[in-house]
């Protein structure tokens, strides 16, 4: 029987290890793991490489982990969020490696990560310092960056329902970068607002069940 | 000089967009545009984070707390909106589909070459968010800023001098004081903000302005 | 005001001329766009080429532009299913250019195109007579072929139903290939069951109206 | 030699299909292998035109024109199935997320090289489908197939003769004599249909049967 349900956020984030790379979805606050953030601040794993969108604010989530001294690596699109002050405060003193990517193009390495494709080439920031040192190409006159995957050992994912099976739906624009990191992880944990164990609808479904590894339920929203 | 204030700046952008467009609003002043919009016409405004048909903001109280625009910002959905994840959302632009994107700016050069993400301060992190996957694919890119900068420097240059958000990419450039088109032969004058006179805007910008 | 509607397929198919590239949704006899093929088949535009998973079958629909002599080239994964005789005609006479594509591969060229991406590096065929004459790559012992994005001038899409914003939602297996060719075309075109005035639910919409240019209904299922 | 029937064969590879795995079934003799599955085990197949979850064959006035698998046969749905587009039921099978194909074949040889979609023939056209995009990422490849080809020749190589679907893919072999393990040196018997001895086995194959 296929019954990917968790009792609690602290067994489901248990198999993350010091050093691994850790997806986490979400946009502002939308379709952040809150739950499954602060279990991580928790379990006590460290010198993690964290890609997200942004580099956290306030004092929760990725933030938390920033302040605690537990990222030794940042890759993201957008990490000068208001209120982002414990990223800024640890890049300005140089404790953490920060990697710069074009939203799309994170969106996309971690699309041909979950795919197996071996890169890509894309448009975005060609004669730019972000393709600096990168293999670029012309063809037909537009130029070219070459992008490889970007895959991780984890990803943290927050859905609106999910069901024993690993199928997740989402609410509103709280979808942004969980699907897509659902796939490109080699072991990918939900967090859910409801879980069940009857089926989501077929048709409903975003994210197929085969791309999450534990399901548990959080139903706090942010 | 007379320059315009900031919802008289969006209000004549929003002139130029027509009827049906598929609009990118980047965050802060383009954000404003889509209060002017002339009655009529229908618009699509489309956030990076999985919303075509972004709405106005909701009444307080009536928010919800996941469904915002690029912003960060609470919004609502429109009639014939649709909800999709960021590699879709990067497809719409990077594919050509959107019409249009409304861009700040520190710099624009007269070849349309755009600076709007990193500055050459060492201390201040940089971040691009999808600027450069907008101006990669989206065939009109207005940019919509004050003509100077805050110590009355010049940012409608002859050559960018900040880090480029992409090469030639600009098509117009919106400011208090002028609505310019970017040419192969440079910025060339749309029209100027009511009671300036052309003599006066070209002495607070670099490159030269075409009539 | 947005609205896509128009009220027959032949207005709808109207805008091809001859010589296109006409991306074709469906896979069997699921999603195939029946309509819009044979109103095609009356407009009577030729030295079409046709992409398309299949080949056609029977009598109908790709198999019917095949027999009247309307297609140079067929873009396709599996051109021999049962019954796709005016294919096999064809062929064999030397009559039509055939280009076979891994599935997989032809899905993604066509996301490529759709995405505005230049190419990416796929491992599928690598080692094969498919892989022949292509750049290929080897990155940490997986070898790799560049395959090019696939555009297209129009897509015939065939969906459950839609909107008068183009929005788009599909039956079951109907998927398939038609909402990654709505976004690969210059000019995709979508027959639905049922067409309405009224929005189809955001969260239910899996083709956003941007990608299709015009939308007719058609209430006759294969 | 007593070759066991087609039933028999797919319920020998049946057999190692555990519980919880996702599994594509290729056309043909491979579909076959669902109805096997041993009692209390949950398996989830994948059919690439889109369903993660597909179920037996309705009944018949109960089929749905829309609802079908990759050999274009009416299907239903299991609890849990989820539907999708082409691009992400391949993501499923390039980006290592299923754990296993059943494929049939022209040929496989002794270093896991198969060849199922071309034969030498110039003027059957060739048809690949899914087959190159499956073996390139599912970490276990099962071909199910006849020990021999239909006039008597082997299929089981030392090196194809017919175009490769992928090169070393193949785990491991079911045919209607034996099951084969593709190890670094060769075929490996992992055991015999009933009432078989291997001698007459490795008289009808032409690579080495190692024990």
């Amino acid at each position: 029987m296929i019954d990917k349900r968790i009792g609690d956020l602290a067994t489901a984030v248990a198999p993350i290890f010091d050093g691994a790379a850790i997806m986490v979805g979400g946009f502002g606050n939308s379709g952040i793991p809150a739950g499954l953030l602060n279990a991580l601040l928790d379990h006590g794993a460290r010198e993690l490489t964290i890609i997200s969108n942004n580099a956290g604010a306030g004092e929760d989530g990725i933030s938390s982990l920033l302040r605690e001294k537990r990222v030794r690596k940042v890759i993201c699109s957008y990490p000068r969020s208001p209120g982002s002050i414990w990223f800024e405060r640890r890049y300005e003193a140089g404790e953490i490696e920060l990697e710069i990517v074009p939203q799309g193009t994170l969106a996309e390495r971690i699309r041909a990560a979950g795919a197996g494709l071996g890169g890509f080439l894309t448009p975005t920031g060609y004669g730019t310092l972000l393709a600096a040192g990168k293999e670029t190409r012309e063809i037909d006159g537009v130029g070219y960056v070459f992008e490889p995957p970007l895959p991780a050992d984890f990803a943290l994912i927050r859905a609106e329902a999910g069901d024993r099976w690993g199928n997740l739906r989402y609410h509103v624009t709280a979808r942004n970068f969980n699907p897509v990191m659902a796939t490109a992880a080699r072991h990918s944990i939900a967090e859910v607002r409801h879980l069940s164990g009857e089926p989501l609808e077929p048709d409903s479904v975003i994210t197929p069940g085969i791309f999450v590894d534990s399901i548990v339920e959080y139903g706090i929203r942010p | 000089m007379k320059p315009l204030d900031e919802n008289a700046m969006a209000a004549r952008l929003a002139q130029d967009i027509p009827d049906g467009a598929y609009v990118n609003l980047g965050i802060g002043l383009p954000n404003k545009v889509a209060h002017f919009v002339p009655e009529g016409r229908e618009v699509m405004y489309h956030t990076e984070n999985g919303l075509l048909g972004v709405g106005p903001a909701p009444a307080t109280g009536e928010e919800d707390p996941e469904l915002i625009d690029a912003s960060k910002k609470f919004v609502t959905m429109v009639p014939g909106a649709a909800l999709f994840d960021h590699p879709l959302a990067f497809s719409m632009m990077r594919g050509n589909h959107l019409s249009i994107a409304v861009l700040g700016a520190y710099q624009v050069a007269e070849n349309g070459d755009l600076a709007n993400w990193a500055t050459l301060e060492q201390s201040f992190p940089p971040a691009v968010g999808g600027a450069m996957d907008l101006v990669a694919g989206v065939p009109q890119i207005f940019v919509l800023m004050r003509h100077t900068a805050r110590d009355g420097s010049p940012k409608l240059l002859k050559r960018c001098s900040y880090p480029l958000t992409g090469a030639g990419v600009v098509t117009r450039v919106y400011t208090d004081l002028c609505v310019l088109e970017v040419t192969p032969e440079g910025f060339r004058l749309v029209d100027l903000a009511p009671g300036n006179r052309l003599e006066e805007v070209q002495s607070v910008t670099e490159a030269r302005i075409l009539t």
